[in-house]
């Protein structure tokens, strides 16, 4: 069982997280035309890095959705941040 | 013949027990193990090997033991593959060896050994393949496998499970784990000792004395110490495992027939202090019963009091020989001491050992003791990642690179002397770095010799000799991978924990590389194996993934509801004892006639507030809702970002910056999901709240042509409120939400109030009802309502790849002009192409039943080709006939054409209609 | 079709206390549960803050669920709904838990259910306990722990307690 | 090369088996072949297995980072069938299955393809229509498949949860009568003897490291002994595919996970078939040696590191205690992990890389045990001839941008 840190509720177990994405996905913006590949790209496409890796997770219970800093290999985590800007 | 001692030892010799072996009585004492009491009776032959059923002695006294497993029954209950020297004796038992017939003294398939020239490492994959190997297979399905399992299950054979944490964990309970736990205590931290025997102690029972103090006043200082400074000391409990994040799997054995407990520790640090074994030594018939590991001899002697034989070869040259030959011969044992190094070695004898022939020495021997030197367990150390270092002086791998936040210590550390271990483990315990003590004794090599003569074991559970490594690297098989899953060497159940280390040696010797250069194999938890039933725990019966409970379920338990589970819900299917399918036409029929009383709660009921809300539910539909005016409601689709529909429902507009969205009752946690990933990924968090206030209300429906009837007792103001419209309204001074939405197609309100008050909702409504001979219905009526209308249910009518114009609505594909989740998705080839399947209706000739849901609609070609396939499919009392809905190929282009459905071989024909079979104009909407 | 009536116990009387060993499982009844969201929720609200393990008074509090929404417990009653002048998101939830407080031994029940400890602080209360998902903190006594379970899980809840019990 | 026979291994037992010859050579590479497959595993070995034996394409050197089988092909539970649903799936997988049907006697090698039937059990009413949908679907793809009722199943699984309180009882299900498992170190070794046999050179310890491209293309590849040439290279590397492709400047639409298995302690035959209940989220079978051979779902976390973690654990080993509650009394053994490439529509990718040169054969999920015959023919195929098989093409990875996804997963009933 990891322990994942969630900005906002501190260190929990890996049960309680649900990794949603790749980070660094932008939505292409629909009102334009957008052609297939690129359309594709943005949908499938994966670094899938071995070793360092940034994730979007969400911590379910607080539904807080943040990139989290891994080693997919090692699993050590280095870093886990709001996705949203910290507020003032 | 007796080997058990008059005094001494861990036993209890005031509490005699009384089990059977192999259905012969025998007798030991508490404190002995299946094992120790077998051996103190003289009894030689405890197993039969795997393959050749060769007899076998025990070889171990605790985990590393490969040969002595046993089927014990206590109570009436039969537990499969008990190792019998890590089970404590319980009066009572009846214990069988597996895998053999009648006894393994007499084994009907010893005969087997005769031809063990034509059964070599690997043979099968070279025969059995002309005709087939199913010509064989049962054969040798029938020859394999150790115990067989009964097939009863015992009520509370249950594990609990539990998460626990410390500083400190200590792991193995001998001289230095005791002084590691002990140290750790004393300098505050918050440690755990854990020790996988009855008794703490470990290895110091061997000892007379430690620290100039009689070795059970040592360790019962050492445990006093430990508890006086808060430290927790759990006994009968292994560290089965060490994953990712530190966290260690502990399994605690209760009494047998119990499952162990399965902590999950978190430590924030590990002190390993497993030990070591005993490696065997690999000369001609070294697996004949009788031969025993040194260590294991020791054990024997120290914790139960029980000779290894009167008449004792002992074949080593470890200082630990030499000390246990002192007390053997003290016992009262005839001990001659034979140099490893003269060649060639073998056992002669059969069942019962004679002698040891060394050279051209024999030694008379009843039993032979032997080491090829110590290995440290060292399994925990790499399931944690620490790495391993090959030490030439020990003949050893010893712990090398440290995983965080762990140390090894005593044996496991390749300290074999009681003294220097102690040092290191007290500083280690006190968190000081300490340096591993240099080794007293230079361990000489002894190594399996290739090419010598004799069948020499190397693994003995599955029988894999040294010819058997031969034969490996001559085939070319050389990888230490390779050769394991070749010979099949060490992936006995004993994991090779005797067997690895001959293995590697042999390969190494054989190809003339270095041993560490060969490299180990992958140790992979469990250290032992354990019960599949310690993960189970309380997943199970009811609480095996839990179904959401109505708040309304003892009225619909009163009314005779029949419960079932609907999308994570336990919900009425159908009222009343009768014929269930019966039953549901029956209330179906009394939604049409007069009206029906529908518990639909589970519906959600997510809010979405907020300045942004307006634009964030019109990014999430697929549907315009900017447009929605407040106190209306619209139906739409959520799609997935690759544009299959997720999601259907209603979703209203309370006012300007409120919406209340009313998913499908199994989709509400996923939706809510979904709409927070969107919401905190795209959009502006601050601007947008989401509330999933599903399970603050109880929501029924009325609905029906007397559904108006109903309502009216309940003096709603149901004025100018037409279909498609929401109304906060109250009830008895309780909030109500009035909406009038419908998925019968006939009137119908549903009216949403705080859990607390449905019953007296649910009571008002059924009275209400009861004059106009209506009443509630189930999940079931209302599928039948449902599909006569040609209204989906997702998942059910839809796949995960249908679209939303594939269910006819495909103005916002081509005029939504602003961004939705999935828009891109809905122009891609795919969904353009022609051959979508759409939704579309079948009926049957006059007079035929429904379709098999599941039939496939077919082509007409010689080889037909699947065009869709039904999806619902009801006798709809209504209308006296079938009525169908399917996924069709290309559907709404074939109206009115007749097709041919398929089920398992057989045809039928359908006439494809639009999805609606009932009142298509929406006439009975607001009758 | 299937009649999975007999697979389930039929739920207990929501009033009544249940027995779990050395430890003790109270319903209790709370005048109201309101969920508040805003930007600056934890900024704004008068009540007394509670996270994990956290100190809840006896009379009205917030625990926090997030870093932008608060469990308001036996508040004043406020309009649902968006409020733009403080910003607020507003819903009565009062009967969406049920609530719970255990006494006693309760942190080796706890433990069954997940990888807790009052020595690891969270500004949070939500957390998944048995895999139900629950706010979880303590009341001023620092004795009582408070439990809101969403009320369709609450009969799940209760018995994987009993089974934890069942254990000693 | 000893042909191996009853009468060869009868004669070898009389000399004491010191006639064999190696399985394989371990040879030196070569500085230029005329293909190289990368990855030793079953599907890079079946790769130049094929095109020595279809298309006389010898000089080929398959190249290995570790030992050969060491990936997924001896991490998995060892399961062979086609009980598919899309017609692309189905036409795939069940030439696979056919491959197997023949792969001892064409290889000389016994692989132990023991066809004793896989079953879906359905567990609800909902369950049987899908189950009714499935079984039509595999008759019309040509695949056998029956729909069985619960006695049928309970004939055959003999120990099922029938308790009254099982959470979710048994209705029927499907199955599939070829289906079933194989040995799976065998497959690698009797892959790797035949291709050996025929001129490949098997390369253990290579690791490659980078592609050598001119004007475009992909001429060869940087490994740790040294750049080797090669006129096509294909690579077959399940679990680390994306790192081959970013090697080559590619991006795949494919995510790494664990993929978890466990063993028992062998016991006496007791399970016959494979049996997969999907609401317990586990299958499992019995070996021939007796061992439970349990599976079940991917590990929540992705990952590179071949190993498994609790959580997984405890929901699969519950599993199958619900499954067959007299069961929770056996030991396990060992459990182990294995990388698994997940591609969006868990359908695999076969086709052109992107890169001129460089083939793929990749994103099997957990299925690619069961397709290395047909992976290996199919890649074979591509390297040979340059164009796809009518039976690759569905699975090439033009699919993403057309929208065209075969997603099994989608059939039923699940958007995702």
């Amino acid at each position: 069982m990891q322990i994942f840190t969630c900005p906002f509720c501190g260190p929990r177990d890996e049960r309680e997280f649900h990794f949603a994405a790749e980070a660094g996905k932008t939505r292409p913006d629909t009102t334009r035309q957008i052609d297939p590949e690129t359309w594709a790209t943005y949908l499938h496409a994966q670094r899938n890095d071995k070793g360092r890796t940034r994730e979007v997770w969400m911590h379910l219970p607080c539904s807080e959705l943040f990139l989290m800093e891994r080693d997919s290999v090692t699993m050590e985590v280095f870093s886990t941040h709001p996705l949203r800007k910290e507020p003032q | 013949m007796t080997l058990r001692l008059p005094t001494g030892g861990l036993i209890d010799r005031s509490k005699p027990l009384t089990f059977t072996f192999d259905g012969k009585p025998h007798t030991g004492y508490a404190g002995d193990t299946i094992a120790s009491a077998l051996l103190a009776s003289g009894t030689r032959i405890l197993g039969r090997s795997f393959k050749y059923h060769r007899p076998r002695g025990l070889w171990g006294a605790w985990v590393d033991e490969p040969n002595a497993i046993m089927n014990v029954t206590l109570d009436g209950h039969e537990f499969p593959n008990c190792l019998a020297t890590t089970t404590y004796l319980q009066g009572g038992m009846a214990a069988r060896a597996v895998n053999t017939w009648p006894s393994a003294r007499f084994d009907m398939k010893a005969g087997l050994d005769l031809f063990h020239r034509w059964f070599a490492a690997g043979f099968y994959y070279k025969t059995f393949m002309w005709p087939d190997w199913h010509l064989f297979e049962p054969l040798i399905r029938r020859m394999a496998g150790l115990g067989a399992v009964s097939p009863d299950h015992l009520d509370t054979y249950t594990s609990d499970q539990t998460h626990d944490r410390c500083d400190t964990l200590v792991i193995g309970g001998g001289p230095a784990g005791l002084a590691a736990a002990e140290a750790a205590a004393q300098s505050g931290q918050d440690t755990l000792l854990i020790d996988d025997h009855a008794q703490l102690g470990g290895t110091a029972h061997q000892l007379p004395q430690i620290d100039a103090t009689p070795t059970a006043d040592w360790i019962a200082q050492r445990q006093s110490a430990i508890e006086a400074a808060g430290g927790r000391i759990l006994t009968h409990t292994t560290a089965f495992g060490i994953y990712d994040h530190g966290l260690v799997g502990l399994a605690q054995n209760g009494p047998f027939g119990t499952a162990p407990r399965l902590i999950r520790l978190r430590a924030a640090r590990i002190i390993l202090a497993t030990g070591a074994i005993d490696r065997p030594l690999t000369f001609a018939n070294n697996d004949r019963p009788g031969i025993m590991a040194v260590a294991a001899a020791a054990e024997y002697l120290a914790r139960y009091a029980t000779l290894p034989g009167r008449q004792i070869a002992l074949l080593a040259n470890t200082p630990q020989a030499d000390t246990l030959a002192a007390q053997l011969t003290q016992a009262g044992a005839q001990v001659t001491h034979v140099d490893p190094a003269q060649s060639p070695l073998s056992a002669r004898g059969g069942k019962r050992l004679k002698a040891l022939q060394a050279g051209d020495r024999t030694h008379p021997a009843d039993t032979i003791l032997a080491s090829g030197g110590l290995t440290p367990l060292v399994h925990l150390w790499r399931h944690a990642g620490g790495s391993l270092a090959w030490c030439d002086r020990r003949n050893a791998f010893l712990p090398g690179t440290p995983p965080d936040n762990m140390t090894a210590t005593g044996a496991a550390n390749g300290s074999f002397e009681t003294d220097e271990a102690l040092e290191h483990a007290r500083a280690t315990g006190q968190n000081t770095p300490a340096k591993r003590p240099d080794p007293k004794h230079h361990i000489t090599p002894h190594w399996p010799a290739p090419g010598s003569k004799g069948r020499q074991w190397i693994d003995f559970q599955h029988d894999v000799t040294l010819k058997d490594v031969e034969l490996a690297a001559r085939e070319n098989y050389t990888s230490v991978e390779h050769l394991k899953r070749y010979t099949t060497l060490g992936m006995a159940s004993d994991q090779g924990k005797t067997s690895n280390m001959p293995g590697l040696a042999a390969m190494a010797a054989i190809q003339g590389r270095p041993i560490p250069e060969v490299g180990t194999t992958t140790f992979r938890p469990p250290f032992v194996p354990v019960p599949i039933e310690m993960y189970h725990g309380a997943h199970t019966k009811q609480l095996w993934n839990p179904l959401k409970r109505l708040a309304l379920e003892p009225q619909h338990r009163a009314a005779g509801a029949a419960l079932g589970e609907y999308g994570g819900w336990l919900r009425p299917g159908w009222y009343g004892k009768g014929d269930p399918v019966q039953q549901a036409q029956t209330e179906a029929l009394m939604a049409r006639q007069t009206a029906a009383i529908f518990d639909a709660s589970p519906l959600g009921k997510i809010e979405v507030m907020g300045p942004e809300a307006e634009a964030f539910v019109n990014f999430i539909y697929y549907n315009t809702i900017a447009t929605l005016k407040p106190g209306k409601i619209r139906y739409g689709f959520m799609l997935t970002e690759g544009g299959a529909v997720f999601d259907d429902g209603v979703i209203a507009r309370l006012d300007a910056n409120r919406f209340v969205i009313s998913c499908s009752s199994s989709h509400v946690d996923s939706v809510r999901t979904h709409l927070e990933a969107w919401r905190q990924d795209g959009n502006d968090p601050d601007r947008i709240f989401i509330h999933d206030t599903t399970q603050h209300w109880a929501t029924l429906t009325v609905t029906g042509p007397r559904a108006r009837a109903i309502l009216d007792t309940l003096d709603l103001d149901t004025d100018d409120f037409p279909h498609m419209s929401l109304r906060e309204t109250s009830w008895q001074d309780t909030p109500l939400r009035l909406a009038r939405v419908s998925f019968t197609g006939d009137t119908s309100f549903e009216l949403s109030i705080r859990a607390s008050k449905a019953p007296a909702l649910w009571s008002a409504l059924l009275d209400a009802a009861k004059p106009l001979d209506a009443g509630p219905i189930g999940v079931e009526a209302l599928s039948i309502l449902r599909a006569e209308k040609g209204f989906l249910m997702i998942g059910k009518d839809t796949d995960g790849e249908t679209m939303p114009h594939d269910l006819g609505f495909t103005a916002p594909r081509q005029k939504k002009s602003t961004p939705f989740v999935g828009d891109r998705s809905l122009h891609t080839d795919k969904a353009n192409a022609p051959d979508r399947k759409q939704l579309v209706g079948l009926t049957v000739p006059a007079g035929a039943p429904p379709l098999p849901t599941g039939a496939h609609v077919v082509t007409d070609d010689e080889i037909p080709r699947s065009l869709g396939y039904v999806t619902s499919s009801y006798l709809s009392p209504t209308l006296g006939r079938p009525i169908a809905l399917a996924l069709l190929e290309n559907g709404t282009d074939r109206m009115g054409d007749t097709i041919t459905a398929w089920h398992l071989g057989e045809t039928r024909q359908a006439t494809v209609t639009a999805p609606c079979a009932l009142d298509p104009e929406g006439a009975r909407l607001d009758a | 079709m299937r009649d999975d009536t007999a697979l389930w116990d039929a739920p207990r009387n929501p009033a009544t206390p249940i027995s779990l060993g050395p430890a003790r499982l109270t319903p209790v009844h709370l005048t109201r549960q309101t969920l508040v969201s805003g930007p600056n929720v934890l900024q704004q609200t008068d009540l007394p803050l509670v996270d994990w393990p956290g100190a809840a008074p006896s009379d009205a509090y917030a625990a926090i669920l997030r870093r932008d929404r608060l469990l308001l417990v036996n508040a004043p009653e406020t309009p649902d709904g968006w409020n733009d002048t403080t910003q607020q998101a507003t819903s009565d939830v009062t009967d969406a838990y049920t609530v719970f407080d255990l006494t006693g031994d309760a942190l080796p029940l706890l433990g069954r259910g997940a990888e807790i400890t009052p020595d690891i602080p969270s500004r949070s209360t939500a957390r998944q306990l048995f895999g139900l998902g629950v706010f979880l903190y303590r009341m001023e006594d620092a004795k009582t722990y408070r439990l809101h379970v969403p009320r369709a899980h609450a009969e799940a809840l209760v018995t994987h307690f009993e089974k934890a019990a069942s254990h000693g | 090369m000893t042909r191996y026979s009853a009468f060869t291994l009868f004669r070898e037992g009389l000399r004491g088996h010191k006639g064999w010859s190696k399985a394989w050579r371990s040879p030196e590479p070569k500085p230029e072949y005329d293909a190289i497959v990368i990855g030793g595993g079953g599907h890079g070995l079946a790769t130049a297995y094929y095109l020595a034996k279809n298309h006389k394409i010898t000089n080929v050197a398959v190249l290995e980072k570790g030992w050969l089988g060491g990936g997924n092909t001896g991490r998995n539970t060892t399961v062979i069938r086609s009980n598919y649903f899309y017609p692309e799936s189905a036409a795939l997988y069940d030439f696979g299955v056919k491959l197997y049907e023949g792969l001892s006697r064409d290889l000389n090698y016994n692989i132990m393809f023991s066809q004793r039937g896989m079953i879906v059990t359905a567990h609800s009413e909902h369950d049987m229509e899908m189950a009714a949908r499935q079984t039509n679907a595999m008759r019309l793809n040509g695949v056998d498949a029956e729909l069985l009722d619960r006695d049928q199943v309970l004939k055959r699984i003999p120990l099922a949860n029938t308790r009254p309180d099982c959470r979710h009882p048994i209705h029927g299900g499907v199955l599939q009568p070829r289906a079933g498992t194989g040995r799976h170190d065998a497959v690698a070794w009797g892959l790797a003897r035949a291709a050996d046999s025929r001129g490949v050179d098997i390369i253990q310890n290579c690791e490659v490291q980078g592609f050598i491209t001119e004007a475009g293309r992909c001429v060869g590849v940087e490994t740790s002994l040294g750049p080797i040439r090669a006129g096509v290279i294909g690579a077959a590397t399940a679990g680390h595919s994306s790192v081959i492709a970013q090697m080559a400047g590619l991006q795949l639409p494919i995510t790494s996970y664990a993929l978890q298995a466990f063993v028992s302690e062998p016991l006496k035959p007791v399970m016959d078939t494979v049996w997969l209940a999907p609401p317990f989220a586990t299958y499992f079978s019995q070996s021939d040696k007796g061992g439970l051979v349990i599976g079940g779902g991917l590990d929540r976390v992705p990952s590179y590191g071949q190993r498994g973690n609790l959580p997984m654990q405890e929901t699969v080993l519950a599993g199958l205690a619900e499954m067959v509650p007299a069961l929770a009394k056996v030991k396990l053994l060992r459990h182990w992990a294995g990388i698994v490439d997940v591609t969006p529509d868990s359908s695999p990718i076969i086709g052109p890389s992107g890169l001129d040169g460089l083939y793929l054969n990749c994103g099997w999920g957990t299925g690619g045990f069961k397709s290395i015959p047909v992976g290996g023919w199919l890649l074979a195929h591509l390297m040979a001839t340059g164009r796809h098989d009518p039976l690759s093409q569905p699975f090439d990875l033009t699919r993403f941008p057309t929208g065209r996804l075969i997603d099994e997963g989608a059939a039923s009933g699940i958007a995702h």
